[in-house]
């Protein structure tokens, strides 16, 4: 029987610019693509992909351009159409000053005590 | 009259927002017509190498075209066009730096060079912006 | 006295040594320093009116040191203007250029 | 009876106490009699580049006999030479992490692959760990 | 009840949530699950006797989870054994290989 | 007249056995060498560079070898020697359970109350 996997991703905005969208979701869609059985938690800066209002700029650098930078809530939005469970973690979103009404629907908050019992579920964790 | 700012980057392509907001510092001042020096230490040698491609995104599901994948020597390549005339762009790639990663083969433009350029390049800027990476 | 532009690009919630750069920021003003701190990249997710961010809070209330967010890390993360804390005003990269080049402040990143 | 183990790692080389953590792992699984996965992702295709090439150093004062500068690939190429018999290296290269890089030209034993390869591997493991970047 | 092997190779001074992955550790052990720590890198910080280190000080005292230090990592930090705080072990990586295979754990790293 | 410049190492082992160095305090002593007037200040994990028993194995990978592992300790000497004056932040030593008899004599220890006073003699700051 194929593993369950929680993928917990934890750092956000590394080289989104670059790369055109986060490496970790990708890794993460591609996974499932490719037959996983997949979760995904958002923790730390990352609870940050929730929020709605991500609409960053192309740039350019003479001719040179990033002409579609990320757009992490959307990629977000792809992943539970593809029935990708996606939660995050309460106090993470709380602490940064993000209420839940400024982020895309469907994500589920659990809490930071209830996260021993969370994993349980999985047989393994990628901690990203 | 332009003036001449020096910065010091270290970070290696695709793995980190410090590359990004480098380049835009420098195609700002570039544009207002200041002279850029930068140097690229460690992993920010590979930013100008040459054998870079883009790809397609198989899961947004874009053709190479489509994706138009980034490619930071490419970027690099832009910044040395926008410097025409008094605004100068002086990029020097570590020596050492280059070696061990085996990433020689540059686009037009950087120099090989070692921490007595950037010595140089410190004593005659108005300002130097050291970008450490984490 | 000395102009100082320090430039946080860190986030305070991942990294404990961002309280310490807030510190320097106020330090530096209390001893008759011009202080401006530009935020960018991480180091936006301070400026949200509902983050806690301990000292930075501080900071932005007593208005002795000029604090500057980077528009283009702002919309990149989704913090529009009318989420932002009083004392932090939207800024952009030409500008960071200008206080770089313009009489030449003691520049720190972190 | 050997088992299985598979990393995933993300960092290039000369950047991270990471790629020293996860070489010394495998190291110590193969000479254990185990099997071990990798699958390189991101900057960690960069390991295994056949360019690097040793330096002198010149803070040191020491020449490039003395010095002998550790090269990432050579100590991927040493695990591949101690895998011998039932324990086994897989290396895997993410392809596209590959082309954006220009890293392709790469020292005998990895081969090119992407996430299914990665899944494929995770099945058959008795364990999987993911090393992230910071 | 499972079996838990967690690796911490942050710096407990640097990240502020090594103190989460502590807590997760405890939290794993008191809802009976078998845990380990293996400290490695820069968490290996945690583990002079005299370091500030939050909570990681209680959980090493209580002495429910096992928590082993890499010993590459201490030699090259020059962290001496008598300099160790007490419920912290030397181990080494063939042990952790050992520990990532035998009755295949669930292993995180942070 | 040549600038002032005050290089703070914060950041510390990170490829340090790759590289068989730290890669910041390699920078600094080049820059000394090639004629800049250089003050040292270590802060963060890298108050642990001036620990006396650092002693890093070398390491093996079949044939491979890192066969000189880094001894910052004694880079730090090197530096003093050539006359860069080398400071650590007390309490992040403290902080770290650091004793001060157990690091390299030479050092001298500052205050974070006093930084600001100390960034002041300077003319540029390098922060890495």
């Amino acid at each position: 029987m194929a593993k369950k996997i929680l993928s917990i991703v934890d750092i956000a905005y590394r080289a989104t610019l670059e790369e055109q969208d986060d490496t970790t979701l990708w890794f993460t869609a591609a996974c499932k693509n490719a037959g996983a059985d997949l979760t995904l938690l958002l923790t730390g800066n990352a609870v940050n992909y929730a929020v709605k209002d991500q609409k960053p700029r192309g740039l350019k650098f003479g001719k040179a351009e990033i002409p579609h930078p990320p757009h992490p809530q959307e990629d977000l939005k792809k992943l539970m159409e593809k029935g990708i469970g996606v939660f995050l973690l309460k106090e993470d979103a709380e602490e940064r000053g993000i209420p839940s009404d400024s982020m895309i629907t469907g994500i589920e908050p659990i809490s930071r005590n209830q996260i021993a019992k969370f994993i349980d579920q999985y047989d393994l964790i990628w901690h990203w | 009259m332009g003036k001449k700012l020096t910065l010091l980057i270290m970070d290696p392509p695709y793995e980190s927002p410090n590359s990004t907001t480098a380049l835009r510092i420098t195609e700002a001042a570039l544009r207002k017509g200041h002279s850029v020096n930068v140097f690229a230490y460690e992993g920010a040698v590979s930013l100008t190498f040459a054998e870079q491609k883009g790809h397609a995104n198989p899961v947004k599901g874009t053709t190479l075209e489509q994706e138009q994948h980034p490619l930071p020597k490419e970027m690099v390549a832009g910044l040395f066009e926008m410097a025409q005339g008094d605004a100068k762009l002086n990029w020097v790639n570590c020596g050492l730096c280059v070696d061990e990663r085996g990433v020689a083969n540059w686009i037009p433009g950087p120099v090989r060079g070692g921490p007595g350029d950037f010595i140089k390049m410190v004593q005659e800027s108005d300002n130097t912006v050291v970008i450490p990476t984490k | 006295m000395g102009n100082n532009l320090l430039i946080e690009s860190r986030d305070p919630f991942e990294f404990q040594d961002v309280q310490q750069f807030y510190d320097l920021a106020h330090q530096l003003s209390q001893s008759g320093h011009q202080v401006t701190m530009y935020l960018v990249q991480d180091g936006v997710f301070a400026a949200r009116s509902g983050a806690k961010t301990g000292k930075f809070g501080d900071l932005a209330k007593a208005g002795k040191i000029k604090i500057l967010a980077d528009d283009f890390s702002l919309e990149e993360r989704g913090i529009l203007q009318d989420s932002m804390a009083s004392g932090i005003q939207p800024s952009n990269i030409d500008h960071l250029v200008d206080l770089m080049l313009d009489g030449s402040p003691k520049t720190i990143w972190h």
